[in-house]
């Protein structure tokens, strides 16, 4: 059981997932036809057996109330833990002023009224699997200020552009924090997840309130990196970082495979999510299917390749579809031949024959659409 | 206690369902798995929660471990609202009486009057916990106060050929019930009573007591309570259903359930979405369709993992189809695997069964399903 | 059962319970001591056997989205039913563009998702019991297009000053709707309660936006009164309409007492509300209470008279509050002296010696004001 | 399965409490109301939910519709999220061994392997269902993984001449168990067991399952299953619990275990909102003090309504206090009422009682507290 406040961050204004990011924050958009992008690191708090958690939001709270509720799928207990929606209150004059600090200092007096000693400070857009018990151990065992979980990979160049990353001596103190600009190849990226005390995270957020009004906390962060012990840890496995089209493009189509997702998904570290009960999937004896991940609830009766396919999805005899992320709902008709595209919730993909995008530039669908 | 909720529904769920062999070697009929990711009570305790009978009591008897953790979670089917409940009834210790089995249908609830009393029952709806249908109790409520009835019995038309396999109500023009025969040689009418009942609580309580006295009652509801109400002139009505209702009874019964829902316009119609089957929310990752895998005609689950063929079959949850292996006319319950190059025909493979690659079970010309409860090696 | 969609509407700018309604919107507000609001309103929905309920808010979404939850504790079926809190997701230009029809529209979707013929509407301040399976049964075999809800006061000179008065013709025909300017002693007091198909719902919604960018729904009503068939039906019992802080006050005050408040709260139409799990509340060997409500989790040591005291209050020995209203978590220390206050949650009533108000003008001591 | 989820704590709820008289007439004894708004099983449940043990077994016997419907509704004490469950465990009758009552507290556990392995459960917390306390059961389990055991027992110390009344754990300088002794003459020690054990669940499997074929063994966790792991010489070590602890077994310490909350500064703070004791949440207003009400060293809870004088007492949930009334020294439980003028000194009054009008019951002087189970008149 960690001792810690969880708070679920949100992403800044360089993640960009154009297209599905207009109707929800980038947490609830659909991943994988079954998750939503918010269940991992959701799931990795429940998993290390924090029971109080805080999820910042910069806007449209409505998509997350529902699939949040009051968390008892995440196995919260609803009487000694608590899953909080926090959402600004004050109207915000222009967008610059919608970040995280502000959204923490409105809400302080819940981060205050937490019996724990310790915050664990993550946002949603960064998918891979840490038991944080580890974590908290070590970081209290080390008697750093902050501890930054970071991942090393080898293609910054093209991936994981603007993220931070880390500087780091051969003990892992952390010397600096950088833009990754796509300059160099191999890179510690910074997961912007961090394991502090309550005290000090209290004193960092009015810190940068009060150097800056349009100061994020990562700001603060880079500011007091000389100042304070910081020290990285590594994160294992699979990452992912959701910051644009095709990022999330990208991650979808990886994890279709069962040797990746199983990285990812293992039995005692369930991914948790709001069941949505469909039946099972039926295909029909013109279906023809491979490779491809489908949730349940779909009718499939067209050709379905290299795809993911989210709950309640009809693919009807004599479409076409190959390489492209349908969501939810979706539909898609009878003469449509898709390559590369992204549908959204419920549209209807009806009268256009063929649509074909590139995994660098998928074509998008907007959600509820009939085209 | 919510206005509507004074209908609370008994489910019997003590059946041994011995001819289902190794199936209810470890758990008890209800909780035997269907269609892919359901376990047959889900099909009562879903239209319970969809018809708005919130209070739910689940008789069980036998080796019901399985059972009674399972249907105590009662989140899976929204039943735990605030005055809302899943309740595990197996017989128990009383003061008066010490400890007893139940005896008959009958004699399973009225050793649970308490139970009825403490939630304040006005009805009581009696459902059986291993049929698969779905019908909605607050129509058949309606339906029972407007003809004003003492009881009233869903009843089902069955081919006149095969009604001498049921219980049959003769009714009136009116369908009012004049007469219960169970099983009769010479059936008077096709109307098979499906063991579903709504009764008046406190009238049925009396009843219960009178029975429960009674050395020669098998205290059983068709043969004991509903002609002890026709011969005492109760009004007793005939609530007609149409649709999909199977009693899964057999290794055969539950191979054609499971097979009738591949038909795509089959009449239980899972798909509704306004009227769910709910069940266990398992972890598990949507299902993958690999590369060379060739799936027609199948109903598959989240966590399978396919990369053989498939063709005409059901695969339940985590089931994995390696490469090569053939999957026809047939039903894999959860955990099961079938190893590289197997085949598999006309068969139920029961949960964590592995079959070994290039094993071959079951055979296309079989009159009866196999059912591999064991793994199989080469 | 009833087979009808539930609305909960916001109020209108005429109702302004100052102080109170600046922390979270009027079906938030804490209410005799162990209540919100719209506890009355949505009880009255799920005890009739309604399970799909729409919860509109103007602004300040937070403490709905923890006390309503996901409405297992109101009854509602998680599965089967859907408490949903809507909330206006795009930005309004001015506060006058933030009405119902704004919401209604923007959320449109769910409207016409539900799969109920009827729609009851009804706003969370006005307090009352009802069976709206009578109400939708009377509604359907009269073939009426709109039913609306109504009581007969003879207070109208002095209360319910703004609230829409129903003109009905013998057979309760609703001839006109005009406000109550505080004219006439007796009137029949509009519910802001409607009863009507889905249908004409969304028929009524689309008139009125098409009409004016600023009408409410109940301005549409206004217009349509001629031309469609609408009965009034009245409400039994006890009714308070709570658009004001005075009008809060004696609302509390009135339903102190078990006479009055034995009309609204029956044994077999409960009011459903989120549980604290406090405890037994202790009075002292020093405490002297009378005439007043005592939410539990309380600890007396002084003098209580004539007031309504909610959750886990403080009232140290030697403290005297009379006529007050004591919002959760509050502490009132050794020597204060009120009378006639309404003291929000979690304010800290210490250094101050005395502070005496009236009925028509309670004092009002802000949230976590330390005093 | 959570992480945090391996250990499955089992409570023992089938004790009938019979020196509690009619208070467990037709309740088991963990249900008997507590402390205003509480039955006693809200306290090992509670402290289950604030300790993070999601799992929790409830094993009952006599007598136990209330109790088992009372705790099936898991969500009182938070325990409904997706892993988490309270689960009703009565004898039942099983595939090889037929109908069997709980022969004793450690053959209640062997007769629910089968659930323990389905929970997979890595440790076993074993409880008792009628006692009032609060505990940390993560941080005792901490200890047992730091101190290496088999098996941890939590200890309370307790007065040496009292110690003949308990079973007795007589340890070594490092709380190393090194002998058990249950109600010695001659206690060696005053670390009383609590009748908290953790177990490792494989290793405990074992010795159940050998208990179980002993015929001479009475299956109790005090009386055989320790004094086994003793002789094997098993690592079993004390956990000091210290703090209010209460087994309230006779109608005198009910009585004591009641007064003790109206101290403000007894020891076991239901007040502290860090670890609150959850239990049913019941519809009713906030309680009434009347006009010339008089209300002084009292607990009052809910519904409650107190027109009279109400000293030194606890009063339950939906209690009426009529006018000029007089409550002194008394526990009123739930939807009692003590009608005009009636005094009420030194008794429980149980649920449902009418005290009528005028009425005189208990004594100042009384020796023992006296129970009030049916209707007084005047």
């Amino acid at each position: 059981m960690v001792d810690a406040l969880g708070i679920i961050n949100f992403e800044d204004s360089t993640a960009d997932i154009e297209g599905l990011g207009n109707y929800r924050p980038v947490p609830a958009i659909s991943f994988l036809g079954r998750y939503r992008i918010i269940d991992f690191v959701l799931s990795n708090m429940t998993n290390s057996g924090m029971s109080q958690i805080q999820v910042h939001i910069k806007e449209k709270p409505r998509s997350l109330i529902e699939h949040l509720g009051t968390g008892l799928h995440y196995n919260i207990n609803s009487k000694r833990g608590k899953l909080r929606l926090l959402y600004g209150e004050s109207k915000v004059m222009s967008e610059v002023y919608n970040h995280d600090i502000g959204s923490f200092i409105q809400n302080m007096q819940y981060i205050e009224d937490s019996n724990k000693p310790y915050v664990i400070i993550a946002p949603s857009y960064m998918i891979y699997k840490i038991d944080y018990t580890e974590v908290l151990k070590e970081h209290i065992a080390s008697q750093n200020d902050i501890t930054v979980l970071y991942k090393n990979v080898d293609n910054a160049k093209t991936e994981f552009i603007g993220c931070d990353t880390l500087v780091m001596d051969k003990d892992k103190h952390i010397t600096s924090i950088e833009k990754n600009r796509g300059k160099y190849k191999t890179r510690a990226v910074s997961m912007e997840a961090y394991v502090l005390s309550k005290r000090l995270f209290i004193e960092l957020v009015n810190r940068a309130a009060n150097t800056s009004a349009l100061y994020w906390f990562k700001d603060i962060l880079r500011e007091v990196c000389g100042e304070l012990k910081m020290v990285g840890y590594p994160v294992r496995g699979y990452v992912a970082c959701i910051n644009t089209l095709p990022s999330y493009f990208k991650a979808n189509m990886e994890l279709r495979c069962p040797d990746i997702a199983s990285d990812l998904f293992v039995e005692d570290w369930p991914i948790h999510t709001m069941t949505n009960d469909s039946a099972p999937t039926r295909y029909s004896k013109d279906a023809q299917v491979c490779s491809s991940v489908v949730a349940n609830g779909c009718v499939i009766e067209g050709k379905v390749e290299n795809c993911v396919i989210g709950r309640n999805v009809t693919v009807k005899k004599g479409a076409v579809v190959k390489n492209c992320i349908i969501l939810p709902g979706a539909f898609i008709g009878e003469s449509a031949k898709l390559d590369s595209v992204i549908v959204d919730k419920s549209a209807i993909v009806h009268h256009v024959k063929k649509l074909v995008g590139t995994p660098e530039a998928p074509i998008y669908v907007k959600r509820a659409d009939r085209i | 206690m919510r206005q509507n909720n004074n209908m609370v529904a008994m489910i019997l769920a003590g059946g041994r369902g011995s001819r289902l062999f190794e199936l209810t070697k470890k758990v008890a009929k209800p909780a035997v798995y269907f269609g892919g990711k359901y376990r047959i009570i889900d099909f009562p305790l879903s239209n319970c929660a969809n018809s708005s009978v919130e209070v739910v009591g689940v008789l069980t008897q036998y080796e019901s471990v399985l059972l009674n953790s399972y249907v105590a979670r009662d989140h899976h089917w929204g039943l735990d609202a605030k005055d809302s409940g899943v309740f595990v009834l197996p017989p128990r210790e009383k003061d008066e009486t010490g400890f007893g089995e139940y005896r008959g249908t009958a004699d399973a609830i009225t050793q649970n009057i308490d139970f009825l009393d403490q939630m304040k029952a006005e009805y009581v709806l009696v459902l059986s916990g291993d049929h698969i249908y779905k019908m909605d109790y607050a129509d058949m409520l309606e339906h029972h106060k407007k003809t004003g009835a003492d009881a009233t019995i869903a009843v089902l038309e069955v081919p006149l050929k095969e009604a001498n396999r049921f219980g049959i109500m003769n009714t009136d023009k009116n369908d009012i019930i004049v007469e219960f025969e169970e099983k009769p040689a010479k059936p008077k009418s096709n109307l098979a009573s499906m063991g579903i009942y709504i009764f008046e609580y406190k009238q049925l309580r009396k009843y219960l007591l009178q029975d429960e006295k009674n050395p020669d009652s098998s205290h059983d509801f068709g043969k004991d309570i509903i002609p002890n109400y026709l011969a005492d002139g109760k009004r007793l009505t005939a609530y007609r259903f149409k649709g999909y209702w199977k009693d899964v009874g057999t290794i055969d019964s539950l191979w054609e359930a499971n097979m009738d829902l591949i038909n795509p316009n089959n009449e239980l119609d899972i798909f509704d979405l306004d009227w769910k089957i709910y069940t266990e929310d398992v972890n598990a990752v949507p299902q993958f369709i690999g590369e060379n895998a060739d799936v027609n005609n199948a109903l598959i689950t989240q966590g399978c993992q396919v990369y053989g063929s498939v063709k005409n079959s059901v695969l339940f949850t985590n089931t994995v189809i390696s490469q090569d292996a053939k999957i026809i006319d047939s039903v894999i319950m959860p955990n099961a695997t079938v190893g590289r190059g197997a085949k598999v025909t006309r068969c139920i493979v029961a949960d964590n069964v592995e079959i070994a690659p290039g094993a071959v079970v079951g055979n296309k010309d079989s009159e009866n399903i196999l059912l591999v409860a064991k793994n199989v090696s080469k």
